[in-house]
C-alpha cells in the first residue's frame, strides 16, 4: 500500500489547523543516497539495488513497505541524478552493493541520509496546499501518480512526489523543513 | 425605507436592513446595497473631496471606475484607506470616514485652493517656489515651500498599527480564464466548459456574475450560473478582479474573501492571490461609460447615465428625484426610461448630437420626456449638490447660444462607451482605433498570448451604446474661463490640458505627465478618452495619431499585503538552523543572521557582554580547548576518476599531489581573477574528495561548478553533491583538543606522527561514523568533527561535556573571528571584496605555478590585476594598544589629510585580542607589505588613531601551536 | 517668458494663455555640429552645457519617442554620493554639488529635495560594508554618518527595529544632503534650457545607423526622419546602447534589463525620507504629491520588454511590509518597468570609443538618475575637448581590458 | 514569470525554477595563456544584449539541474525554442 510506505502514524499534535484539509505526517529516520553516473553504471546499479531505476527523468520508482525489508525507492530528479531511499537499517548494505556492482564504471555514490527530512502531504486539499507555495500544474494530467520532481515551495526548494491522487511525499533539506511546514501551516489557513 | 428607495425591484434584500454610519453619522442600507447605493439612498451624493481644489465630490460611477468617492473603512483594529465607495459591499455596523478634508466634509479649509486655482494650473509648481536666491539656492524650497506642499498631499491615512490580516496565495493552471461575467463571459465561459473536460476559471470583480445584466431580472442570468456551478470543470471566482496580465498567459487575480462579512471569521484570510497560467485567456471585462467634460461637470448629483440607471435597476435607489440626462450616445435614453420607470423625474434629455435616432426621441417622447438635440449643458449650480443646469444651443458655426436653465437634482450623462481593452494591452496587443465606435478595440494579440476579447469589451456594442463623444463639449465664451474636469480626481481640466499643449507637451505622454491626467487611483478609465479628444483638437491631430498611454497593472490598486502573502516574519525568508542551533538557544547565544543561516555569535555567561564573552571564550581556546559550531559551511562531494583534475582546473592550488587522507586550503577564483571562495579540501579516496566552501558561497560555489562540470568540460567523468546539511561540523580546537576528543573516538588513531595537520581520517566517534579532519582555523591544535547531521547534536553535547572536563567550552562566530584574526587568516568577503587577487592578500603561494591553465589563472595576467601599487593584506597594531580601530576606517599618510586625499586603503579586520593583549587589525594598504615598520594614520572624527603597518600574523608566527 | 511667482499669477489672472512653449518641435537639419542620440536627463544634459559652457550651439538630441520617456521617466529618484571608490565619489559628489542650485541654473523647479537618503544594516556584514562606505565618505569630504536602529527610527518614525523580525535593522548610513527631484521636471528643465540655448531637439526621431567615412571616422546618423550628418555623435542611450552601438560595430559590456519600480495610491505624509536596504531588497520614498514611491529588482535575463515579472514585485513588497508593518494594507497604484544597462562593475562608461567622432555615456544601469547633472557636465567636456574630462576619465571603455574596474557592485551589491 | 520549456524536462515550468546563465555559445578560450588582454577581456564582458532574438543559457536549478539554451525574444520575451547544451544554435550549421 502506496499510503504508508514512507509515512508514520500521524504526529499527536495535528500541524495543519484542519484534518480535512491535508495531514503532514514525518517520515521515519531513512538512508539516502545521491547516484550519479554513466548509464552503464546505472544499469549496473539498478540490478543491485533490486528495482530497475526509472528511465524516464522525473519518475519515481518503489518497491515495499516502509520499515519492511527490500523497501526500495529510487526517484529520478535529474538526467544523470538519481535519488535512492532505502529503511535505515539497509543502508550500509545497499551502499555497499551499489558500490560493488559499479566498481567497474565511473560513477558517484554519496550518502546524504541526513541532509534531508522527509515528510507525508495527505488529504483532500494536498495538492491545493501545495499550490499555495508551489507554481506548478498538479493537476493529475500534469503532474500524474508517479511523477516526482525537484521544485519550490515559495522561498524553499523541494522534492516532490506524487504517490497518489491526493498523497505526495516531500523530501526537503533539513534546515528548510521547519519553514516548509510552517509555510503549510500557514497556508492552511486558505481553506477552513 | 428611504423615500429614494424604489418600492421594488433590484436585487438588494428589502427584508435584511443594515445600519452602517458615514463620518459618524448614523445610517440604514440594505443587503446588496454598495455604500454608494446606501448613502444615495440617504440622500447623501457629497462623498468626497478633489485632490487638489479639495471641490466636494459624489459618485459619478457605479463600480471600479470611480474616481471621487473614496473613503477610508475602519473595523476592530483596522484602517483601510481610498477605498471606492462604490465596490464596498455593505454590511452591517460599518463604517466609513470621509477623507482629504478638514475639518469637515462639508466644510474644508482646503476648498480655499479652489479659490486660487487659476495660479494652480497645470505643472504650476515648476514654475515657481525656486527664490528667493538671496536665501540660498533650493533654501525656501527646501524648508518653506516643500513642506507646506507635502502636507498637503496625499488622499487618505495610512493606518497606524501593523496589519492584522492574512494573505493566501494560489498557482493555479486551466485550460481557459474567463475574465469578467457579464453577458459576454458567461457565454464564453458556458462554450469553455461545455465538453466537461477543459478546466475553466471564470472570474468578476463584482460581489455577483452578471455584469450588466444585473440591470435587468432576466432568467437567463439565474440559469446560466446554475448550470456553471453544476460542472465540476469550472471554477467561479467572485470579488475577484484579474489586475495584472504578464508574459505567456500569466494572470494575477485578486479574491476579497472577507471585506464584506459584517463578522470576520478567525484566521480566514483577507484576499487571496491567485497566479493563474491559462491555456487561453478569454476577455470579457466589457465597456466603461465616459464623461462628457462641460463646465462645472464635477458636482455632486452629477453622474454617469449607466450609473443611474445601475443605482435605479440594480440597487433600488434614485439618485434623485429630477434628472437631466446629457449624452452623446443612445443607451442614456434607455437610462433616462430606466429612471422614470424607477419615479425620477425627467426634466429632459440634452443631446450633443445633432440628430439623435429619432426612434429613440419618439420614444422619450411618448414618454414625456423632452429632448433637446443639438444641446450642450454650459454650466451647472449648486453647493454640495447641483441644483440646476443652463443649456445651450450648438450653433452651425460651432459657438453655443441660450442660457436656459432647468431644474433637477441630478444630472446623467454619457459620453458614449470605452471598451475595457486594460488588460488586453497590459498583455502587451495591440490597439486599432475604431472609427465608428470613437474608441479603441484590441487588434493584434502579442507573441505566446493565447487569448480572445469577447463582448463589449471587443467593441462588440449594443445597439444602444451607439454615440460618443471625445473631448470638452463645446461652450459659450472663453473656454479658458471655464472648469471643465476631464480628471476629477486630481482635478484636471480641458484648460490644464490645452495649457499643457501650447507650453509644448505635444505627446500624450508628456500632457499626462504635465497635468497628471490619469495618473490618479482611477488611473483615467473615466478620463483618457477625453483628455485625448482635447489633445486631439489642440494639436489639430486626429486621435490615432495623439496615440494612447501606456496600460499597466494593476487594474484597480491591489493591497500590498496580498503580493507579500504569507512571507511576513519567519516566513519572509527561510530561517536556517544547524542541528545545534537549540543546543546554543538553551545556553542562552547571541546569533548572527549569515545569509539565512542563525549562528550562534557568542555565548554569553552571566552579566557578560559581547567583549567579555568573546575574551573568555578566545582564553578557552588559546588556553585549554573551544568548541564551535562550524555546520554552515558549504560541503560538497565531488567523486569520479577525473576528480582530482576537476579541482586542478578550478581552484589555484595543485591537486593531483595531495595523497588521500590529506587535506589542503583551496582558493577559488572567477575568471577576471578575483579571490571569490576558499575551503579546505580533503582527499578521501583516489576519487573522492569532500570539499568546504564559505557559508554564504555554497550555493555559488556548487552552481559554478555544476557549470564548468555541464558546459565546459562534460568530458570529465566526475560527479558533485551537496553534503551541506548531510554533516554537523564541530570544530575543537585548542591546546587540549586531542584529550577531548580521545575518550570519544574509535578506530582512528589522534597522534599527531599518525594524523598530521592537513589530514583527513575516517571512523567513529561517540559510536557515530564520522569524517575527523585535523584542520585549525584557530592556529591551536584542531579538529573539526564531521556527522550526519541528525547525530550533530548528540555528538556536539558529549564534546562538550569533555571540553568542559578539560576546561574548556563553546564559542560562537565573534570569539572565530578574532582568533583566525590573530593569526592573520582572511575570510573571504571581510579581506575581499570581489576586487582582491590572491597575491593582494598575501596568498599567492598558493598558486600551482606550473599550472597551465586555471579558473583565473588568466584574468590575473592583466596589466592592473599586475600593477605595481596593488593593496595587500597587512597587519596594523595601534600605537596605543587599547584603541580598537573600526572596520572599514579609512588610513591614510598623514594624520590630518587635506579633504578629499585619496586613502591609502582600510582597515578590513579588527578586534581586541585577549591574546595579544591589544588591539590588532588587518588591513589591505597600496604597497602594504613594502610599508612593514611605516606609521600611519586613521583619520576619525575625534582625531587620527596612528597605527604601525606589521605582518599580518599577530600571534604564533611559527605554527608551532598547531602541534598542541 | 521666465518662470516665477510674478509670472504664475500674471498668467493666471490671464488665462495662462501667455505661456511661451517649453521647446520647439524643429524639423531636423541636414547636419549639427553635434549629435547627441537619446533625449533623458542626460543626453538632455549633455547638449545643455555643451551649448551653455562650451560654445557649441549647432546640437540636435535625437530622441526615438518622447524626452525623458526613457529610465529618466521612470525611476524612483534617489540622489546621493555616498559610493565607494574615489573615483565613483567625485563623479557622484559632482552631481550632488549641480543639484544644489540646479532649479536656479535652469529656472525651472526640480524640486530637488534634500530629505536624507538612508540605508540599513542589517547584518554585520553589512554593518562593515556601510561603515566602510562612511569612513570612505569622509574622506573625501562627503556627508554619510552611522545611525543606531533608534537614530533611524527617529528619523524615519514608520520604521521597524524590532528585534524580532527576519532580518532586524543593526543600524544604518544616513546621508542628509541625499533625496530625491521630481524626474519629469529634470528632463523639462533641461530641454528648456538646451532648447533655448539653440539646441534642436527632435522626438519621435530613431536613430537607425551610424555613418562612418572611409577612415572610420562618423559622418552622421540614419533615422526614421532621414540622413543627419554630425562630427561628433554622443550616444546617451541607457538601455539601448548595445543596439546602437552595433550600428557602429562596437560591441559593449553592458546588459540590459528590466528594472520595476512602483506606486502606492497616495496617502497623507508619513515618510520623511528616503530609505532603502540592499540586503532584503527594498527601497521607499514618498512624493510630494503623497504616494510610496517603490524600488524593485530586476529581472534576471535580458529584456527590452519595460515590464517586468509579477514575482520581483512580490518580493519587493514583502521586504516593504517587512521594513514598514503599517504599509501592509495600502494599496499599489500602478507598476512599471524601465530599461538599464548594467556593466561588470555597475559603474558607468564614459568617453571616447574605438571610433572616431563616436562618444558614449551609458552604463549607469540601476542608479544614474543621481548622476544627471553631472554625467551631462562632464560628458559635455569630452565631446566638445575630445578628450576625457578629469571625472570621466576612469570610466573608460579600456579599464575592462586592463582590470582597473571601478567595482561598486562588489562593494555594495546594489547601486541606486 | 516566465514560463521556460525544459529540454531535459520536456516540460514547461515556471520560470523561478530556473537560472539564466547569461548569453550562450560563449567558448572558454582553450588555451587562455595565449589571448591577448582584449580577446580576455572580450570573452570576460563583452556581450551581444540584443534586441531582439538572442541565444542565451538557463539552468533548472530547481528541477533537473540542467543547463541548456534559449532562444528568446527579447522584446516579447517569448520563447522560438529551448535546447539542450552542446547542440548547435537552431539555424546555424553546426
Ligand atoms: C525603475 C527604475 C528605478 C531607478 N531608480 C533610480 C534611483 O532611484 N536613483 C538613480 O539615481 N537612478 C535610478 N534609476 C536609473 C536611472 O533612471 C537611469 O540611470 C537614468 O535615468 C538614465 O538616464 P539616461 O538619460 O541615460 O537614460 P534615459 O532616460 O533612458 O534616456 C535614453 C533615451 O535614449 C532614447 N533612445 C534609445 N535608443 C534610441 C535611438 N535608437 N534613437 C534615438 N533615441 C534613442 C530613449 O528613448 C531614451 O529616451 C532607476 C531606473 C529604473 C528603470
Ligand atoms: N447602457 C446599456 O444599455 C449597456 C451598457 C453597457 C453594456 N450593455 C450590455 O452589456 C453587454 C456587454 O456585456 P459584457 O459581458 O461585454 O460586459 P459587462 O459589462 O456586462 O460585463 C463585464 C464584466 O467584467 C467585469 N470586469 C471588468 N474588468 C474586470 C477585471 N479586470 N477583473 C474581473 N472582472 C472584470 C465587470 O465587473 C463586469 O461584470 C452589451 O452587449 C450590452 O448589451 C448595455
Ligand atoms: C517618481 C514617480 C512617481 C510616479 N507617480 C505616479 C502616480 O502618482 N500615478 C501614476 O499613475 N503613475 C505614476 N508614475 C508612473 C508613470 O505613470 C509611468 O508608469 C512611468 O513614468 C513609466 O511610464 P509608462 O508606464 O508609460 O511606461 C510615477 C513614476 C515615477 C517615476
Ligand atoms: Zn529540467
Amino acid at each position: 500500500m502506496a499510503k504508508t510506505l514512507m509515512a508514520e502514524p500521524p504526529k499527536s499534535k495535528p500541524r495543519l489547523p484542519n484534518d480535512a484539509i491535508a495531514w503532514i505526517t514525518a517520515a521515519p529516520p531513512l538512508a539516502r543516497f545521491i547516484f550519479r553516473g554513466s548509464p552503464e553504471a546505472e544499469a549496473a546499479a539498478g540490478s543491485a539495488y533490486g528495482l530497475a531505476f526509472p528511465k524516464a527523468l522525473n519518475r519515481a520508482a518503489s518497491i515495499g513497505e516502509r520499515g519492511k525489508p527490500g523497501a526500495r525507492v529510487a526517484l529520478r530528479i535529474g538526467p544523470d541524478e538519481l535519488l535512492l531511499i532505502v529503511p535505515i537499517a539497509e543502508g550500509k548494505a545497499v551502499q555497499t552493493a551499489l558500490e560493488t556492482a559499479t566498481a567497474a564504471h565511473p560513477h558517484s555514490l554519496v550518502d546524504i541520509s541526513d541532509r534531508h527530512t522527509g515528510f507525508a502531504l495527505e488529504g483532500p486539499h494536498a495538492a491545493d496546499l501545495i499550490n499555495a507555495g508551489c507554481p506548478l500544474d498538479l493537476d493529475e494530467r500534469a503532474f500524474p501518480v508517479g511523477m516526482v520532481t525537484r521544485t519550490l515551495l515559495h522561498k524553499a526548494e523541494i522534492v516532490l512526489w506524487r504517490m497518489g491522487p491526493t498523497l505526495f511525499r516531500v523530501e526537503v533539506w533539513r534546515s528548510f523543513a521547519p519553514y516548509v511546514e510552517a509555510l503549510l501551516e500557514e497556508a492552511a489557513h486558505d481553506f477552513l | 425605507m428611504s423615500m429614494l428607495r424604489t418600492p421594488s425591484g433590484g436585487r438588494i434584500d428589502r427584508t435584511r436592513a443594515l445600519r452602517f454610519t458615514f463620518d459618524g453619522r448614523l445610517m440604514q442600507g440594505h443587503q446588496g446595497d454598495t455604500l454608494a447605493s446606501a448613502l444615495i439612498a440617504n440622500g447623501v451624493h457629497l462623498m468626497g473631496r478633489s485632490f487638489k481644489y479639495h471641490r466636494p465630490r459624489g459618485p459619478i460611477s457605479a463600480g471600479a471606475e470611480e474616481p471621487n468617492a473614496l473613503v477610508t473603512v475602519t473595523r476592530s483594529g483596522r484602517s483601510t484607506p481610498n477605498l471606492r465607495a462604490t465596490q464596498i459591499e455593505l454590511y452591517e455596523g460599518l463604517a466609513a470616514l470621509s477623507q482629504n478634508r478638514w475639518p469637515a466634509l462639508d466644510f474644508d479649509i482646503g476648498a480655499i485652493n479652489g479659490l486660487i486655482s487659476p495660479f494652480l494650473g497645470a505643472g504650476f509648481y515648476y514654475k515657481t517656489f525656486m527664490g528667493p536666491k538671496a536665501l540660498g539656492s533650493n533654501w525656501a524650497w527646501t524648508k518653506i515651500y516643500e513642506p507646506v506642499i507635502r502636507a498637503a498631499a496625499g488622499l487618505g491615512r495610512a493606518p497606524e498599527g501593523p496589519d492584522l490580516d492574512r494573505y493566501a496565495n494560489r498557482f493555479a493552471h486551466c485550460d481557459v480564464l474567463v475574465i469578467g461575467g457579464g453577458d459576454a463571459g458567461l457565454t464564453a465561459a458556458l462554450e469553455a466548459s461545455a465538453d466537461g473536460k477543459a478546466s475553466v476559471i471564470l472570474c468578476d470583480e463584482q460581489a455577483e456574475f452578471g455584469g450588466w445584466l444585473l440591470n435587468s431580472d432576466g432568467a437567463w442570468l439565474g440559469e446560466t450560473l446554475a448550470t456553471l456551478a453544476s460542472r465540476p470543470n469550472v471554477r467561479m471566482l467572485r470579488r475577484t478582479q484579474a489586475f495584472g496580465y504578464f508574459a505567456q498567459n500569466f494572470v494575477a487575480l485578486q479574491e476579497r474573501l472577507t471585506d464584506h462579512l459584517a463578522d470576520l471569521p478567525e484566521g480566514t484570510p483577507r484576499e487571496r492571490l491567485w497566479q493563474v497560467r491559462a491555456g487561453e485567456v478569454i476577455l470579457a471585462t466589457g465597456a466603461i461609460e465616459r464623461p462628457l467634460a462641460f463646465p462645472d461637470n464635477d458636482r455632486p448629483g452629477i453622474m454617469l447615465a449607466g450609473a443611474a440607471e445601475t443605482y435605479a435597476t440594480r440597487y433600488g435607489v434614485r439618485p434623485g428625484t429630477r434628472a437631466a440626462i446629457f449624452t452623446a450616445c443612445d443607451s442614456a435614453y434607455g437610462a433616462a426610461l430606466a429612471l422614470k420607470a424607477a419615479g425620477v423625474e425627467i426634466a429632459a434629455i440634452v443631446d450633443i448630437r445633432l440628430k439623435p435616432d429619432p426612434a429613440l426621441a419618439a420614444q422619450a417622447l411618448e414618454a414625456g420626456i423632452a429632448v433637446h438635440s443639438g444641446t450642450v449643458i454650459t454650466g451647472t449650480t449648486g453647493g454640495k449638490r447641483v441644483s440646476h443646469i443652463t443649456i445651450g444651443k450648438l450653433q452651425p458655426d460651432a459657438s453655443v447660444r441660450g442660457a436656459d436653465q432647468l431644474a433637477c437634482d441630478f444630472v446623467a450623462m454619457s459620453g458614449g462607451w470605452v471598451p475595457s481593452v486594460h488588460l488586453f494591452s497590459q498583455s502587451r496587443g495591440k490597439l486599432r482605433w475604431d472609427e465608428t465606435l470613437n474608441a479603441y478595440v484590441p487588434n493584434i494579440t502579442a507573441p505566446g498570448q493565447k487569448q480572445r476579447s469577447v463582448g463589449a469589451c471587443a467593441g462588440a456594442f449594443s445597439a444602444e451604446m451607439r454615440g460618443a463623444f471625445n473631448g470638452a463639449t463645446p461652450v459659450p465664451g472663453d473656454p479658458a474661463k471655464v472648469k471643465a474636469f476631464v480628471d476629477f480626481q486630481n482635478d484636471v481640466t480641458a484648460r490644464d490640458i490645452r495649457l499643457a499643449t501650447r507650453e509644448g507637451m505635444h505627446s500624450v505622454e508628456h500632457v499626462k505627465r504635465f497635468t497628471t491626467t490619469g495618473m490618479a487611483t482611477d488611473q483615467g478609465k473615466t478620463s483618457n478618452m477625453n483628455a485625448l479628444g482635447i489633445v486631439s483638437e489642440a494639436l489639430g491631430k486626429s486621435l490615432p495619431e495623439v496615440g494612447l498611454t501606456t496600460f499597466r497593472q494593476p487594474y484597480t490598486p491591489v493591497t500590498f499585503g496580498l503580493f507579500a502573502g504569507q512571507a511576513r516574519g519567519d516566513l519572509f525568508d527561510p530561517v536556517r538552523k544547524t542541528p545545534i542551533h537549540n543546543w546554543a538557544v538553551a545556553q542562552g547565544a547571541a546569533f548572527e543572521d549569515v545569509g539565512q543561516w542563525k549562528r550562534a555569535h557568542y555565548f554569553p555567561q552571566k552579566g557578560e557582554d559581547i567583549h567579555a564573552a568573546t575574551n573568555r571564550e578566545c582564553r578557552l581556546v588559546r588556553g585549554t580547548v573551544g568548541i564551535f559550531d562550524a555546520s554552515t559551511l558549504g560541503k560538497i562531494e565531488l567523486v569520479g576518476p577525473d576528480a582530482a583534475e576537476f579541482l586542478e582546473r578550478v581552484y589555484v592550488n595543485n591537486w593531483k599531489n595531495l595523497g588521500v587522507g590529506r587535506c589542503r586550503y583551496g582558493i577559488l577564483l572567477n575568471e577576471a581573477g578575483f579571490v571569490i571562495d576558499d575551503g579546505v579540501i580533503a582527499r578521501l579516496a583516489p576519487d573522492r574528495f569532500h570539499i568546504t566552501t564559505t557559508t554564504g558561497g555554497a550555493a555559488r560555489v556548487f552552481a559554478m561548478f555544476e557549470d564548468y562540470l555541464q558546459t565546459e568540460w562534460p568530458d570529465l567523468k566526475v560527479w558533485q553533491t551537496s553534503i551541506t546539511e548531510q554533516y554537523a561540523v564541530i570544530a575543537v580546537q585548542g591546546p587540549k583538543a586531542r584529550a577531548v576528543l580521545a575518550p570519544l573516538v574509535e578506530g582512528i588513531n589522534l597522534a599527531s606522527e599518525a594524523f598530521p595537520h592537513m589530514a583527513i581520517r575516517e571512523g567513529r566517534i561517540c559510536g557515530v561514523e564520522t569524517r575527523l579532519f585535523r584542520v585549525s582555523f584557530s592556529g591551536e591544535l584542531g579538529f573539526e568533527v564531521n556527522v550526519p547531521a541528525s547525530q550533530g547534536r548528540a555528538v556536539w553535547e558529549a564534546i562538550h561535556a569533555e571540553a568542559i572536563k578539560q576546561g574548556g567550552g563553546a564559542y560562537g562566530t565573534e570569539a572565530m573571528h578574532v582568533l583566525r584574526a590573530e593569526k592573520g587568516f582572511i575570510i573571504v568577503g571581510q579581506e575581499t571584496d570581489g576586487t582582491m587577487t590572491p597575491d593582494d592578500v598575501g596568498l599567492g603561494w598558493a598558486i600551482g605555478k606550473a599550472k597551465t591553465d586555471f579558473i583565473g589563472k588568466r584574468g590575473l595576467m592583466r596589466p592592473d590585476l599586475m600593477a605595481a601599487g596593488r593593496k595587500q593584506l597587512v597587519g596594523l597594531q595601534t600605537l596605543d594598544p587599547k584603541v580598537v580601530p573600526e572596520e572599514g576606517a579609512q588610513i591614510t599618510a598623514e594624520a590630518n589629510p587635506a579633504p578629499g586625499t585619496a586613502a591609502l586603503g582600510h582597515v578590513t579586520s579588527s578586534y581586541w585580542s585577549e591574546t595579544c593583549g591589544r588591539s590588532i587589525a588587518l588591513a589591505v594598504i597600496a604597497n602594504g607589505r613594502a610599508r612593514v615598520g611605516e606609521v600611519l594614520h586613521i583619520p576619525m572624527p575625534g582625531g587620527a588613531i596612528a597605527v604601525t603597518v606589521v605582518a599580518p600574523v599577530f600571534y604564533d608566527p611559527k605554527g608551532e601551536r598547531l602541534n598542541g | 517668458m521666465k518662470f516665477s511667482l510674478l509670472n504664475l499669477i500674471r498668467e493666471g489672472l490671464s488665462g495662462n494663455m501667455g505661456w511661451p512653449r517649453q521647446w520647439r518641435t524643429p524639423e531636423p537639419k541636414a547636419a549639427y555640429d553635434v549629435i547627441i542620440v537619446g533625449a533623458g536627463g542626460h543626453g538632455l544634459a549633455t547638449a545643455y552645457y555643451l551649448a551653455k559652457e562650451h560654445g557649441i550651439r549647432n546640437i540636435a538630441v535625437l530622441e526615438k519617442g518622447w524626452l525623458g520617456g526613457g529610465n529618466t521617466g521612470r525611476n524612483t529618484t534617489i540622489i546621493r554620493s555616498n559610493y565607494l571608490w574615489e573615483e565613483s565619489e567625485a563623479l557622484y559628489e559632482h552631481a550632488v554639488k549641480l543639484w544644489e542650485t540646479l532649479s536656479d541654473e535652469l529656472n525651472y523647479n526640480v524640486m530637488y529635495s534634500p530629505r536624507g537618503v538612508m540605508m540599513l544594516a542589517h547584518t554585520i556584514h553589512d554593518v562593515q560594508v556601510t561603515k566602510r562606505h562612511i569612513h570612505a565618505n569622509r574622506l573625501a569630504g562627503i556627508d554619510n554618518e552611522w545611525l543606531s536602529p533608534e537614530e533611524a527610527k527617529a528619523f524615519c518614525p514608520i520604521l521597524n527595529i524590532s528585534r524580532d523580525i527576519r532580518y532586524p535593522i543593526l543600524g544604518a548610513a544616513l546621508q542628509r544632503r541625499g533625496g530625491t527631484a521630481r524626474h519629469d521636471a529634470v528632463a523639462w528643465g533641461y530641454a528648456r534650457g538646451a532648447d533655448r540655448l539653440g539646441v534642436d531637439i527632435i522626438q519621435n526621431c530613431e536613430v537607425k545607423g551610424i555613418n562612418r567615412d572611409a577612415t572610420g571616422k562618423v559622418t552622421g546618423v540614419e533615422t526614421t526622419r532621414g540622413f543627419i550628418g554630425a562630427g561628433k555623435i554622443g550616444v546617451v542611450a541607457a538601455g539601448h546602447t548595445s543596439v546602437l552601438m552595433g550600428m557602429a560595430d562596437i560591441r559593449m559590456p553592458l546588459e540590459s534589463y528590466p528594472l520595476q519600480a512602483l506606486v502606492s495610491e497616495p496617502v497623507k505624509p508619513l515618510m520623511p525620507c528616503v530609505v532603502m536596504s540592499n540586503t532584503i531588497h527594498a527601497y521607499m520614498s514618498q512624493s510630494d504629491k503623497g504616494e510610496l514611491v517603490i524600488g524593485a529588482g530586476t529581472d534576471q535575463y535580458i529584456s527590452y520588454s519595460q515590464t517586468g515579472g509579477l514575482h520581483i514585485t512580490q518580493h519587493t513588497l514583502d521586504a516593504i511590509c517587512e521594513l514598514f508593518p503599517m504599509t501592509r494594507r495600502l494599496r499599489m497604484l500602478r507598476n512599471w518597468g524601465g530599461i538599464v544597462d548594467v556593466t561588470p562593475d555597475r559603474s558607468p562608461i564614459i568617453g571616447k570609443t574605438p571610433v572616431e567622432g563616436l562618444f558614449v555615456n551609458c552604463g549607469w544601469g540601476t542608479g544614474g538618475f543621481k548622476a544627471t547633472p553631472g554625467s551631462g557636465h562632464v560628458f559635455a567636456a569630452t565631446i566638445a575637448k575630445g578628450e576625457p574630462h578629469p571625472i570621466a576619465a576612469p570610466f573608460t571603455l579600456e579599464r575592462f581590458t586592463t582590470g582597473r574596474l571601478i567595482d561598486e557592485a562588489a562593494a555594495a551589491a546594489v547601486a541606486h | 514569470m516566465l514560463l521556460i520549456h525544459c529540454p531535459y524536462c520536456d516540460s514547461n515550468r515556471p520560470e523561478t525554477e530556473f537560472r539564466n546563465a547569461g548569453a550562450a555559445h560563449i567558448l572558454r578560450p582553450s588555451d587562455p595563456a595565449t589571448t591577448s588582454d582584449a580577446e580576455w577581456a572580450e570573452f570576460l564582458y563583452l556581450r551581444e544584449n540584443p534586441k531582439g532574438t538572442i541565444a542565451e543559457r538557463w539552468r533548472h536549478v530547481h528541477g533537473c539541474g540542467r543547463f541548456f539554451n534559449a532562444i528568446r525574444d527579447t522584446v516579447s520575451d517569448d520563447f522560438a525554442v529551448t535546447y539542450r547544451a552542446g547542440e548547435p544554435r537552431p539555424g546555424t550549421t553546426p
